[in-house]
């Protein structure tokens, strides 16, 4: 079902510069929208945006990647794009400055997106903090294809947890889980996943978040042999496959693994093909180690 | 009045002078969809090894103040796979192609020129020698004289007489200009000019090297002035060398500056992960500022800073 | 808990590692009226040469992406009006006091040296050897490993026993660890990393080199990955010898960085021309950002980015 | 007369965090209002202000130098400090771009400042482009000092004078040339300065503007055995004395010519004691060449 590779990856590409139409705090994070043209309506889940960030003679020199949260086109063909930013360094601490009105450049969308199912399965959707962005969208979709979607969000702590409300209605059940307790359940998403997974008859779980989590997921995945469509987070140089800096060890459909670039591969991919846990070194076993 | 724009580098004929730097844009089939290749003065290849190469272990990349460190350590699917699918691919494109190649030995760069020697629709071989020696305690080729020489002197006998070798440089070194009348003895007919600059980051988190390999190449602007010395102070010495500057261009402005401080074609790199249209933008700016002060044939600026002795 | 923000260099105390770099705050009176000079770990003062010098024509300077090239050209007074004026000045400041000279011959950093012996009130030498050498067709000291030794050496052998001596090693130069064995050889006590490195900049409008000098050293952010390069490497080899770091340090995050790399102290050079309290930002961030991550002496936060084989 | 340099100099410099208040563009430049603290009660006419441009992230690592146009301090405390912007490379461009409301970094009051004489004289001031900004309060305090003030403001097009209604209050007369006639009489300050000295028997010219100008009106003054200050304009990294990139060939009072700094014995100095046109070489004589 999914539709991870291929060659026509980023074929609706563009490069942009947008209007940032409203912004605001929601928690650990800035909601923000911008304002694009038809390349809205190309925009899948899973898909992300890669921003230029820090204005003229900015010491920045790279773009900074985002999960497209929302995408959608007006009937006046004004497109909307929606993204969630955490405020970490200088560059996100930039973006989330920037006021209604000032103009950002942008290309998107970018990357692989989350595979649809033909037939209506039950998904399992699960997010860590702003992971939780892209999965919204999907729940959507998923939705509309008659599938049953739960969704499991985690964080450090509540603040971090992004579920805004019109997102809570397109899945079946929310469960929360936050490392301090300060909202729902103690502890991490891999220690509810086996109970919803048996519960729910989980046929594919979605996932968004760190790679750590995404490596617990995999495990669970993999014990219990589902599907697993995970959105990567590997630094990027570049957003659109010419640098080289992106790569993780995946395994092939012609079972080589190989270093692949997960911004053009990816970010979404078969979790269950990922060698998870190497950084800091090339596994045993990739092709041309 | 017409502006001619095209450039030529022992015998290559180009366009125009503005071309993708090594490992900056694959083999061209993603920025494909920005813009058409044949556009361009030339696509430089990401430089293939022999054999199919995992790379370094991420992270491979750390952003520095107006640049950026990467130790991707030559990914790569292996010269033959290489010619199999990727030139043909450029070719078809109409793209003007230079390949560059990177060994580990002497005896790699013999290999790989003889690989290229008959291959149809190649311009020009860019000869990177910023890479360790295996031979010689890994010492990076470029660093020194002799085995820079060498490396050259091996390309130059195997890749036969037709095809312009480019000795691309490192930075990293007391006397540039010796390095450049080495390879140019050598049998290099051009020189690339520079390659990164070794740099490192420390996570001041985790208090470790940011990157796996704990070094990486420096580009960006952050180095355009170290790339503008190192062309202007070889084509001080050698007035008639070709020379593909790189190092920090972003914009027609920069490509200018090294174009004025000797070089007659420049290459594109980190500007493009910022801009897949940077080197398009760069290459029409440059064409307008060139014409904008008087030049009405590009290499007529080439190396122009040198004028009354510079002053 | 209490930290201990002190450091020593080769026996000289200082109360704090920050201290501001040389030719970067004069010999501190104009910066006396932003902070008190007492409240550095050192004041290191413009290199120093025999006779009074008027330094390069104009211009002097360009900016450059994430940093700036210089050629000032040594201006200065000669030792003779330096010892007169401001050494008694910056003592009665209650500064700590680290003297850099500069010479054009062997000879020359011999007499420095002899003037340098009794003067009290003085921690440390630093020797800037990134001057030409008259006598060596103008290459410079640093780019040497004999010529680096024979200052030091001419160094050493005049400055008696008490005062230690600070090689300042240019990062323009194929392997910066032999320099520093050269020098260490020859009795420098201390090493002082990086001073700029070699750039040009080109006037796109008069198409000819801004600085009237051609070349500058280029400084300021741009270059702290060279900085934290050579540190580290440096230190990998030599983990006793103390190091001054110094190169593009604009925050207490930076100076951290060139800490964990191997600094024992960290000079600010081109941030006080941005922000002229930015060495005592730096001082205050530094000491927090080491309490932060642990430390209860500055001395374990040195060169800790080489634990494990820094991996 | 003049209180050129001193060891006093910069002893009131302050550094601060300023907001904009106003930021109005004015023929080529921005006039540029800011709210600062009693540091405006120090300025003097030929002070200038050293300007942090860029923003967090800026690649730009030097402060950029504006002479004071005009510094008061209101009856609740709050200083304005106005400055005189032409947006010519990027970091101009950006304090130009500065809205009401943001804040920029700045230092001042830095350098010399305009001597005033004690007893009442004849005094020409002579702008080129926005060095114009300095002259207008420095006529007013000549003008309280009981002296006549002649004023000539020169630029190649007439978009380039700066001389708000305002300001030519203060001044006895103001003669306006321009290179391409668009405004005043065609041709250069230098053509006009001879007869305006004869005809107001001029004692004094204070001047600001490009270095060739202040040239060619040292020939005259020193024709004319009558003083000159001028504030000279040298590209400076620091602002403050410390880097030594801002120099000039100056005679000193003992007859000995040294590189001088022209951001701390400087900008105002006496023409007719700079050594001038010697950029790209040391002249002969200067001390330690
Ligand atoms: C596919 C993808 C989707 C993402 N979606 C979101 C999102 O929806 N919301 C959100 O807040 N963040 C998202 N991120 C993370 C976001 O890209 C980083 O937070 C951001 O790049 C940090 O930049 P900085 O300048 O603030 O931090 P700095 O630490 O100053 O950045 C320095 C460099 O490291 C890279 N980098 C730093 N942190 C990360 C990171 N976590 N992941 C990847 N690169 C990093 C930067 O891109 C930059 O090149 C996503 C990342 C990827 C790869
Ligand atoms: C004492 C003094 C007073 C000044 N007063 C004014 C004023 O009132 N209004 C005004 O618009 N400008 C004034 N200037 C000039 C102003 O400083 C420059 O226009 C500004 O520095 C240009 O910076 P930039 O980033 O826009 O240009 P860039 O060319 O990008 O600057 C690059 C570097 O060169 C230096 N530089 C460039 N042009 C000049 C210049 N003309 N003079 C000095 N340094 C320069 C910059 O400071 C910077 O370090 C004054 C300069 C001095 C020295
Ligand atoms: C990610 C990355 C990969 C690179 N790979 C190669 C390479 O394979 N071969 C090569 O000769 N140079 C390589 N370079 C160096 C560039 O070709 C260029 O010389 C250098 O980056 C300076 O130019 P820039 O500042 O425009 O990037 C690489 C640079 C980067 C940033
Ligand atoms: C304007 C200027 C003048 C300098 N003068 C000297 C000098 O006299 N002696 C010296 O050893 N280093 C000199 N340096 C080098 C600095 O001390 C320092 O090594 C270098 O600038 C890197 O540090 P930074 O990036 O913090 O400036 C000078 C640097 C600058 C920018
Ligand atoms: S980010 Fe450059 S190849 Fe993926
Ligand atoms: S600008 Fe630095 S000394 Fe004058």
């Amino acid at each position: 079902m999914a539709e991870i590779g291929g060659a026509l990856i980023n074929s609706k590409a563009q490069q942009f510069s947008a209007e940032v139409i409203s912004n605001k705090r929601v928690g650990a994070y800035n909601h923000m929208v911008f304002a694009v043209n038809e390349l809205a309506h190309h925009c899948r889940p899973g898909n992300f945006v890669a921003v230029l960030v820090g204005g003229a003679s900015s010491s920045m020199v790279l773009r900074r990647a985002f999960a497209i949260y929302r995408a959608s086109l007006r009937s006046d063909g004004v497109g909307l794009l929606e993204l969630v930013v955490a405020a970490n360094g200088n560059g996100s601490k930039w973006l989330a400055a920037q006021l209604p009105g000032s103009f950002v450049d942008l290309i998107a969308p970018l990357g692989t997106a989350f595979g649809i199912p033909t037939e209506p399965v039950n998904a399992l959707l699960v997010g860590g903090g702003y992971g939780s962005a892209p999965l919204f969208a999907l729940a959507e979709i998923l939705k509309g294809r008659g599938c049953r979607v739960d969704m499991v969000l985690g964080a450090s702590v509540a603040g971090k947890i992004y579920a805004p409300l019109e997102g809570k209605r397109s899945v079946n059940s929310l469960t929360i889980t936050t490392e301090d307790a300060s909202a729902g359940i103690s502890g991490r998403v891999s220690d509810v996943l086996p109970d919803l997974i048996r519960e729910h008859k989980v046929d594919v779980i979605y996932s968004c978040g760190p790679m750590a989590m995404l490596e617990a997921i995999t495990k669970i995945s993999q014990s219990h042999e589902i599907l697993h469509q995970c959105s990567v987070e590997e630094s990027m140089a570049c957003g659109i496959g010419v640098c080289m800096t992106c790569v993780l060890p995946v395994e092939g459909d012609d079972g080589i693994t190989r270093m692949t670039r997960s911004c053009i591969e990816g970010p979404v991919m078969d979790g269950n093909k990922v060698l998870w846990g190497h950084s800091r070194e090339i596994p045993e076993g990739v092709w041309g180690r | 009045m017409s502006f001619n724009y095209s450039t030529s580098l022992a015998g290559a004929f180009f366009a125009n002078p503005i071309f993708t730097a090594s490992g900056c844009a694959g083999s061209g089939k993603e920025l494909a969809h920005f813009f058409p290749l044949s556009s361009l003065g030339a696509v430089v290849t990401k430089s293939i090894m022999i054999k199919p190469r995992s790379g370094r272990a991420t992270p491979r990349m750390a952003e520095t103040p107006s640049g950026m460190l990467n130790s991707i350590g030559l990914q790569g699917p292996g010269i033959d796979i290489f010619l199999e699918n990727d030139i043909p691919w450029l070719r078809d494109q109409g793209a003007r192609i230079i390949v560059s190649i990177a060994g580990e030995s002497v005896e790699e760069y013999a290999v790989l020129s003889r690989k290229l020697r008959n291959v149809p629709g190649i311009s020009a071989v860019e000869v990177n020698i910023s890479c360790p020696n295996v031979e010689n305690r890994g010492q990076v080729f470029a660093c020194n004289p002799d085995t820079a020489a060498a490396a050259i002197a091996a390309a130059r006998r195997n890749i036969g007489g037709e095809l312009p070798i480019i000795a691309k440089l490192s930075p990293d070194v007391t006397d540039i200009v010796a390095i450049a009348g080495s390879v140019i003895d050598a049998g290099a007919d051009g020189l690339a000019l520079i390659n990164t600059l070794l740099g490192m980051v420390i996570d001041t988190n985790s208090m470790l090297p940011r990157l796996s390999q704990k070094t990486g190449g420096l580009s960006g602007p952050a180095i355009r002035p170290i790339a503008v010395r190192a062309i202007y102070q070889v084509r001080a010495v050698y007035p008639k060398i070709p020379i593909v500057g790189m190092g920090g261009v972003t914009s027609g402005r920069d490509a200018f500056e090294l174009v004025l401080a000797g070089a007659n074609a420049v290459s594109v790199g980190t500007a493009t992960f910022g801009d897949p249209m940077a080197v398009i933008q760069i290459k029409n700016e440059l064409e307008e500022l060139c014409s904008i002060r008087g030049f009405t044939s590009f290499s007529d600026a080439v190396g122009f800073a040198h004028r009354n002795g510079g002053q």
